[in-house]
């Protein structure tokens, strides 16, 4: 069970969260000008590396805010958390 | 009218747990620009502060989330939402009337923290999760709105369904040896 | 090859087993091969084999960052079945399933495969309504699959609990008689020992680090922790690392890495006919020939490496199997382990080519490849071979997520494993 | 009651006052209240107590605590409680106590399968089965693998459902000492004083570790004793403390979230109501100080099987805390100075030691205890053992010397090996230290730390100090302030613990006759280990699953490090240079039952009822579950089954009218001044132009274009509407929609709330409905003129506020009464009692899918599975034509979902009106009748029609309409002709009335 730190909440038991996939995939803002191969890479195409990974989180039984986590997929540490819109952090070179 | 004696999914309670009386709730949901004209709108201020509540005479204002909050009014009547909107006309805001959405049971004495440390894995100690605290968590596989109103109590809401469920839970909890 | 037999154990015994060579030789890399497998577990080893034995290709190279079998292959709850929906998953699925009946003999290495059954149970209307769709599919299909009451299949599996007054009380089942369990290990030190004698180098403790293409972008060898290996064909056969290892490529595939867990129970005597599965309460459970229950658990919500998972998800797990068997409630947890699955958007595999000329993948196969071993080790040999896929896997493509061609098992039938 | 013969007269921690009773394979023997199960049969001279897996060999007790390997029983306490496997040396004796043996038949001193020992095991070594068993093809499920299952397997699994409950519990803390030995003890005071919250674990039964058999050591100038009884009395007085014994701390997940369970009861005899059998503590730890101890290590030599030979510091255990002498003449084999500070003290309890056989050129320390009087033998070699039942000689030489020595105990002392499991399950590395020849915790990955044994500190007055520095550091670590720096207790000991130790085999061990064995649960011998590193497995981890060796449900405690030994011996290699296998949870088996914890029966999974559950029940329905919620499935009256309630229940709502609980639709307020234009964006359907007060059915389809749910919503005011969901759908689709509203659409202002529960919900349906209806509405008109289909509003029904909409899933004039939850049950009775006038009936919901089948409505999940597009089920017509974008609009326009020959929905009926299809049933061409082109999704047989119907996805099927298509069956197949799917009203006459 993962620890991870609501940026609204505090840190609270993964039981709480639901997992979002990558962070920063903005869905296109006119979709249909996109052609099948932008809109596979839209639709389908999500990093999975290992090591240090951008990803969402939603606090779906807490305060129901969705933000954004660097984790490294190595350790299951975080690096850190940090809301919507705000920038991410500097992911160390490893 | 309200009338008093709507069913509820709940047993009569046991020393430790105890169903709460009818309350009339509403979700009040809206951005951080707007939370003092809504605060001033309906005469409680919506708390700021994550995971905290507010008490003003007989209503109750809970933090759910930074655009979300959860309204108790102890002397419940079914035309109090609606009153509350007519006052938030006009107000970039979402009020809707959840008083039967759920229903509240209270987790008292000397071993409510244990009681509550059999399904919710918050840290419940006084510290931690002070007097006023308030929180959607889980408890076992329900849901919950956990809020701390003494030293030795908590209100605990949850939906009407999962209602069952989570009493008997905590039933057994009280009951174990 | 030494073969195997009660005669040759008899014979050694005699002799105290000082005879017993190597069921594969410890290779070191050479400076080429006509293909390279990247990645040792069944279905690595099996392509190998297939190569070799089927298409004649035998300067082939196995090269595996640890040890073989030591994956996916090591850590599976060993479930093989092929009753699957779509006439696509079913052909390659049953592929399968017919060579896991010769594998043995095959390879001559017992590989204990045990077509002891395999039940799904339904718990609720929509549960029946998809099984029962399955097994009217199947048999348009060729494969095996039936309908039980819930009576037929507690006689199928005694300790059942068909009670009808539980939270989630067995409606029925669907029992496939073909599908059951084999020895994880003994299917990639089988494949090994077989590849090995037809002359294939497996090549352990040798991890890719890259891949290198010539001017035209082909695929011209594999940069590892021992060296460069060159080779124009590299078949990518890496599991939960798949992305790892194609990334080093640019070739970008929709997978996900997700740790799956497995637990086992203490061993104790024969209690357990079958294996059952049932995917509304998330359980699945057989006993091994040594006696442990083998139970599989879901996969954690994040993608991860570690190759472990949460206590919640073991836990949950185990609600589900003491429900189901009241009466293993005091049996115990002996040992519970981690395996990275890699998954696709519909949760079903690719056996395919890639963008760059002389790359192929075989990958995608989330919680249930280890059952496909045999037959996606053969179609993967054949795709490498004839650098065009074998009609068994033409759909199993990667442009399909890009033209919607799903094959999507899972939307289906929410049935996985 | 027999005597206890091998009870010293006095010392040892058991209560001579209190004697129990117990039997082992029925017979009855007698233990004090103190002893555990293996203390108690030593007492009684008993230490055949097993056999072997796979040789079925004669076993005895060999160590004390979780590490041991041969003295697995099964427990009886009544008919519903049998546990299979238990550690004798874990089993705790209570008064009635019933032990049997097991994996031997007929009885432990005579099994037959102990040929499996003297004839085959030559021919079965490690992996034989991989060899063998392959021909004939058919033998393999016939005779070979059940045979070898039979054979395989210890004890047997229980076959009554389990009686007892179990529990769990949350816990926070700052610092989890894992171990009360004297290092955890120490750690535990010194973050306590430092007002830390604490909570202190250990497996046994008594908290204290080494200390519990501590002979002549004084602690802070007091008696070992003394000390450690005030240290717990102090900790159990500081209210920030809490002290868990029979606990073990099993696992050690990510983010100091560790997995302990307490065991409550199976230590009594009698056992206290309410009391659960045992309670999983999930406990999260700001710091963990694991102070596990070390597990002494066996020797292997040919012979080291035979009960009586055991582990030295198991066997000094034995006296000092059970006060048991394990022997009368015992031989001790060495290779570490703790064998002589137990020749000393059994030596000093009255026991013979016969022979001190040391495999090293001497001890190293300097001054080993006083041993005079017994034969000390160094540069030994082990040859071998004899006795049949029990060990009766030891066969030793040194230089060229060869003596065997009678005895009827041999003790083995092969060093420690420091306990280091929590600590790799936590990630930790670990390090080889070459001078003390073990894996030490290295470089942590968790807040964590360790102290004392568990990392090498074995002396006491070290494991004292290091188990303070321990606690201070974890309480600073998590954030308190520590005292200043204080020694550890000085501390006297009669005899230091020493040094030495040995890996892998000795000497003796190669070309032996007997087998020398390394696993002793798994039978696995050096010679296998040998054989598999000759056949290729050298690999660590190959070797272990080859041989199994650490596979065993001792995982390899006493084994691993030996079997490393002989793997470096046998390869060139050293042990760093191999490493070691995983360690993985749990670190002892632990209960499926402390795992499910209180999830069962009605606790398995909240079972979700709505407000009108009681009064279905009263009415004998039958329910159904769709995801949580139970719903009710039908109504049937006395002498009905399904199929006769089902049809009378669909005529009635067509002819009258009908009640249906509609309750557990999802629902969501959706609130703001963009509200339309989120649903614009959300839903297929275009909303803007949708009036104030009424209704439209909405489609909602994943981003990759396949549908995911529908319903219907309703718009309230401009800027609020009521969305309606299905029943499984509700928690998806509102995660759904704040989703891409917080995190691709923030600025739109809408806000969702869920009102799923807050409204109970009562269909009326049928030609009368309105008649029912209206009298109990007030401040609405509901004429079909005032409220046509597919209005909504807000008003009062019995005085309560109720939303109306009136809407149709059955094709009949319909409304859906929203009523507040808490009144549900009170409009209910009202509404059915008023509708008794016109014969209303309740239907459940198999009524509510025929009658709508009738009509040719969809439901998503039985007409759509997730591959299936809103055109394939005749939805096209929902799109909003003229809208730039919507979810999963672009992914319409990919080739698969554009094709032509996609599969369609039509109605099908079969000749014989009689005939219904069966779901799922496949559908064939009559050309091509191998060849699948399409299923049945839904088939019932209409009492209204008098015919069966059904729908059906079919390929390139609406221009199939008037086509004769066959449905293949087992029994040959059904010929079917292919209509549209619509098979009752098709204008929808009857809804707008
Ligand atoms: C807990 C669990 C339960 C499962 N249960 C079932 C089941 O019941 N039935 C079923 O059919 N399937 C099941 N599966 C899935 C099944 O195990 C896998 O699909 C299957 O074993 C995959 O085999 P593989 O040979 O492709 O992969 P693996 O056995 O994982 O082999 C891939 C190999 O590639 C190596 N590798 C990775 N990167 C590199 C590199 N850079 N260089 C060199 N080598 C590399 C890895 O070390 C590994 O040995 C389960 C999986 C898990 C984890
Ligand atoms: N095997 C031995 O008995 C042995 C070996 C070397 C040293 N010593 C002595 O031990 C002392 C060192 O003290 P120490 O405190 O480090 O060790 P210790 O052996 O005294 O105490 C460790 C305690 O931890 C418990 N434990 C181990 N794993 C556990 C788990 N997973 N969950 C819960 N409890 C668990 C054990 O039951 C034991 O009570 C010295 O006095 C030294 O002489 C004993
Ligand atoms: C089908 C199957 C049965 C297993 N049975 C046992 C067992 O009886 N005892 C055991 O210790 N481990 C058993 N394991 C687990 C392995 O020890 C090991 O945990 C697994 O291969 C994963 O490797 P790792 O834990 O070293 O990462 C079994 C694994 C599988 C796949
Ligand atoms: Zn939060």
């Amino acid at each position: 069970m993962l620890i991870i730190r609501c940026p609204y909440c505090g840190e609270r038991p993964e039981l709480e969260f639901a997992y979002g996939g990558q962070a920063h995939i903005a869905r296109p803002l006119q979709p249909s000008d996109q052609n099948d191969e932008d809109w596979n890479v839209y639709l389908n195409l999500r990093a999975n590396p290992k090591g240090w990974h951008s990803e969402r989180w939603r606090h779906i039984h807490g305060c129901a805010r969705f933000f954004n986590a660097v984790r490294d997929t190595r350790t299951d540490h975080f690096l850190a958390t940090y809301k919507m819109g705000e920038p991410a952090p500097e992911v160390p070179s490893t | 009218m309200f009338d008093p004696d709507v069913t509820s999914p709940l047993d009569d309670g046991s020393p430790a747990i105890t169903p709460v009386g009818p309350v009339s709730r509403a979700i009040i949901r809206c951005r951080a620009s707007d939370i003092d004209l809504v605060s001033n709108r309906i005469d409680i201020a919506l708390p700021r502060a994550a995971c905290r509540s507010v008490q003003d005479s007989g209503l109750s204002a809970l933090w759910l989330g930074p655009d979300e909050w959860l309204i108790l009014n102890a002397t419940p009547a079914d035309s109090w939402v609606s009153e509350l909107s007519a006052r938030l006309d006009g107000a970039l805001c979402s009020l809707v009337d959840v008083s039967h959405r759920q229903v509240a049971l209270s987790v008292h004495g000397p071993r409510a923290e244990d009681i509550l440390a059999t399904g919710c894995a918050l840290d419940h100690s006084i510290a931690a999760f002070p007097v006023g605290m308030c929180t959607r968590t889980m408890f076992a596989k329900a849901e919950i709105v956990l809020w701390r109103t003494g030293a030795a109590n908590f209100h605990l809401e949850v939906w009407r369904s999962f209602a069952r469920y989570v009493e008997a839970l905590l039933r057994e909890a009280e009951s174990e040896r | 090859m030494q073969r195997f037999s009660a005669l040759a154990l008899l014979r050694h015994g005699l002799g105290r087993h000082q005879g017993w060579k190597p069921q594969w030789r410890n290779a070191a890399p050479k400076p080429s091969y006509d293909a390279i497998i990247v990645g040792g577990g069944g279905h690595g080893l099996g392509a190998a084999y297939y190569l070799a034995k089927v298409y004649g290709i035998r300067n082939v190279a196995v090269v595996e960052k640890g040890w073989i079998g030591g994956g996916n292959t090591g850590r599976n709850t060993t479930i093989i079945r092929s009753n699957y929906l779509f006439e696509e998953s079913a052909a390659l699925y049953d592929h399968a399933l017919k060579l896991w009946e010769g594998l043995s003999q095959e390879l001559n290495y017992n590989v204990m495969f045990s077509q002891r059954g395999v039940m799904m149970l339904a718990h609720n209307i929509h549960d029946i309504q998809v099984f029962k769709r399955h097994v009217h599919a199947n048999r348009i299909n060729g494969v095996d699959n039936e309908w039980l009451t819930a009576e037929q299949a507690k006689d199928y599996c005694p300790p059942l609990n068909i009670d009808p007054n539980v939270r989630y009380p067995v409606l029925g089942a669907a029992l496939q008689r073909r599908g059951g369990t084999a020895r994880h290990d003994a299917v990639a030190w089988g494949y090994a020992r077989a590849a090995d004698a037809l002359g294939v180098d497996i090549i352990e403790n040798c991890e890719v680090a890259g891949i290198r293409r010539d001017m035209a972008g082909a695929v011209a060898g594999v940069e590892t922790s021992r060296g460069f290996i060159a080779s124009k064909r590299v078949g990518v056969s890496a599991a939960g690392h798949t992305s790892v290892v194609l990334d080093m490529a640019h070739v970008r595939l929709p997978l996900e890495s997700f740790p799956l867990q497995a637990l086992v129970s203490e061993p104790v005597k024969p209690v357990f006919p079958c294996v059952v599965m049932s995917n509304t309460i998330h359980a699945y459970l057989s006993q091994s020939d040594k006696g442990e229950l083998v139970i599989g658990a879901g996969t954690d919500v994040y993608t991860s490496y570690t190759q472990r998972g949460g206590l919640h998800i073991a836990t949950h797990t185990l609600e589900a199997i003491c429900e189901l068997f009241p009466r293993f409630r005091r049996m115990r947890m002996l040992r519970n382990w981690g395996g990275i699955v890699d998954v696709t958007p519909d949760r079903s595999p690719i056996i395919a080519k890639t963008p760059v000329t002389g790359l192929y993948v075989n990958c995608g196969w989330g919680t249930g490849g280890f059952k496909a071993t045999p037959g996606a080790a053969h179609l993967f040999a054949h795709t490498i071979a004839r650098d065009e896929p074998h009609p068994i896997n033409a759909p199993f493509t990667i442009e399909r997520f890009r033209d919607g061609y799903l094959i999507d098992e899972a939307a289906a039938a929410a049935v996985a494993h | 009651m027999t005597t206890t013969l091998f009870r010293t007269g006095s010392g040892g921690l058991i209560d001579r006052s209190r004697p129990l009773r117990f039997t082992f394979d029925g017979k009855s023997y007698s233990g004090l209240q103190g002893d555990t199960l293996a203390s108690a049969l030593l007492a009684n001279g008993v230490h055949l107590v097993g056999r072997s897996f796979k040789y079925h060999r004669p076993r005895g007790i060999m160590g004390i605590g979780a590490d041991e390997p041969n003295a697995l029983v099964g427990v009886r306490r009544d008919d519903a409680r049998y546990t299979p496997n238990l550690l004798a040396t874990q089993v705790e004796l209570y008064d009635g106590l019933d032990a049997v043996s097991q994996n031997r038949h007929p009885s432990l001193e005579n099994d037959r399968m102990a040929v499996n020992d003297r004839l085959l095991s030559r021919f079965i070594p490690a992996g034989f089965y991989y060899k063998t068993f392959m021909w004939p093809h058919k033998a393999w499920d016939r005779l070979y693998e059940p045979r070898i299952r039979a054979a395989a397997g210890l004890g047997v699994a229980p076959d009554k459902p389990d009686p007892d409950s179990y529990t769990q519990r949350y816990a926070h803390c700052d610092v989890l000492v894992i171990g009360a030995g004297p290092a955890g003890i120490t750690a535990a005071m010194e973050a306590a004083t430092a007002d830390a919250r604490v909570i202190l674990c250990d497996d046994r039964a008594a908290m204290g570790g080494s200390l519990l058999s501590a002979a002549s050591v004084t602690i802070a100038g007091k008696d070992s004793s003394v000390w450690l009884d005030e240290s717990l009395a102090a900790l159990a007085r500081m209210p920030n403390v809490t002290l868990l014994s029979r606990t073990i701390a099993f696992g050690y997940y990510p983010h100091n979230w560790i997995g302990l369970t307490e065991r409550l009861t199976d230590h009594l005899a009698v056992m206290p109501a309410g009391r659960p059998r045992e309670r999983l503590w999930q406990v999260r730890a700001k710091e963990v100080v694991i102070a596990a101890g070390a597990i002494e290590r066996p020797l292997v030599f040919p012979g080291n099987d035979r009960p009586g030979i055991m582990l030295a510091d198991a066997a000094r255990t034995y006296l000092q805390q059970y006060g048991v002498s394990v022997g009368r003449r015992v031989a001790i084999v060495a290779a570490h100075d703790s064998a002589y500070r137990a020749a000393h003290e059994l030596r000093a309890a009255g026991i013979a030691v016969v022979v001190i056989a040391d495999i090293r050129s001497r001890p190293a320390v300097a001054n080993p205890p006083d041993c005079a009087g017994t034969r000390i033998l160094s540069d030994a070699s082990i040859e071998g053992t004899t006795g049949k039942l029990r060990v009766t000689s030891i066969t030793l030489s040194a230089g060229s010397k060869r003596e065997t020595f009678a005895c009827d105990t041999v003790l083995m002392a092969g060093g420690f090996t420091p306990s280091v499991h929590l600590f790799s399950q936590s990630r930790g590395k670990l390090a080889w230290d070459p001078e003390l020849q073990a894996y030490l915790p290295g470089q942590s990955a968790e807040a964590e730390r360790s102290a004392g044994a568990c990392r090498g500190r074995f002396a006491l007055e070290e494991a004292l100090a290091d188990g303070m520095e321990a606690g201070r550091a974890a309480a600073r670590s998590a954030g308190f302030a520590t005292g200043v720096e204080v020694h550890g207790p000085a501390v006297t000991v009669s005899h230091p613990i020493g040094e030495g130790g040995h890996i892998g085999a000795t000497s003796s061990s190669k070309g032996a006759k007997d087998k020398a064995f390394v696993d002793w649960q798994n039978d696995v011998t050096a010679n296998d280990i040998l054989l598999a590193a000759r056949e290729g497995f050298i690999s660590i981890e190959h070797v272990k699953r080859y041989t199994t060796t650490g596979m065993a449900t001792d995982q390899g405690k006493l084994s691993n490090i030996n079997a490393l030994g002989i793997v470096s011996e046998a390869t060139g290699r050293t042990i760093p240079e191999i490493g070691l296998t995983t360690f993985r949870a749990p670190y002892t088996p632990i209960t499926f039952g402390s795992l499910a914890g209180r999830a069962r029966g009605d606790l398995f999974d909240p079972a979700r009822v709505t407000a009108f559950n009681d009064w279905a029940i009263e009415q004998g329905a039958v329910f159904e579950n769709v995801r949580n919620w139970k719903r009710a499935h039908y109504f049937p009256r006395p002498g009905e089954d399904m199929h006769a309630a089902v049809a009378r229940e669909c005529l009635q709502v067509r002819k009258s009218v009908g009640i249906f609980d509609a309750s557990t639709l999802g629902k969501i307020e959706v609130v703001g001044p963009d509200a339309a234009e989120f649903l614009n964006r959300f839903y297929v359907n275009a909303w803007t132009k949708l009036g104030v007060g009424k209704c439209r059915y909405g489609v909602l389809l994943r981003e990759d274009g396949f549908i995911l749910d529908d319903g219907v919503v309703g718009r309230l005011a401009p800027d609020r509407f009521h969305v309606t969901t299905t029943t499984g759908g509700a928690a998806r689709v509102l995660n759904m929609m704040e989703d891409y509203l917080q995190t691709e659409w923030p600025d739109l202002r809408v806000w969702l709330t869920s009102t799923t529960e807050q409204w109970s919900v009562i269909a009326v349906q049928g030609p009368n409905a309105r008649e029912v209806l209206s009298p109990l509405i007030e401040g609405l008109d509901v004429s079909a003129e005032a409220f046509p289909h597919m209005s909504i509003a807000d008003a009062q029904m019995c005085g309560v506020p109720m939303r109306l909409m009136r809407v149709s899933f059955t094709g009949e004039l319909g409304f859906e009464v929203n009523v507040p939850s808490g009144y549900g049950a009170m409009v209910w009775q009202a509404i059915w009692e008023r509708g008794k006038l016109y014969d209303m009936v309740p239907y459940g919901t198999e009524t509510m899918h025929v009658l709508r089948a009738e009509k040719g409505f969809i439901i998503v999940g039985q007409e759509t599975d997730g591959t299936v597009t809103p055109d394939d089920v005749g939805l096209a017509w929902a799109i909003g034509k003229a809208k730039p974008d919507f979810v999963g609009k672009r992914s319409l326009a990919r080739p698969a979902l554009a094709a032509s020959n996609r599969k369609q929905l039509v109605g099908l009926l079969t000749r014989n009106p009689q005939i219904a299809l069966e779901e799922g049933a496949q559908i064939v061409s009559p050309s091509a009748p191998g060849t699948s082109i399409g299923h049945v999704t839904s088939s019932y047989h209409s009492s209204v029609l008098k015919k069966s119907i059904a729908l059906a996805l079919v390929r390139g099927g609406r221009a199939r309409i008037g086509q004769i298509l066959h449905v293949s069956m087992p029994g040959g197949s059904i010929p079917v002709g292919v209509v549209a799917p619509v098979f009752f009203d098709p204008e929808g006459k009857r809804i707008n009335v």
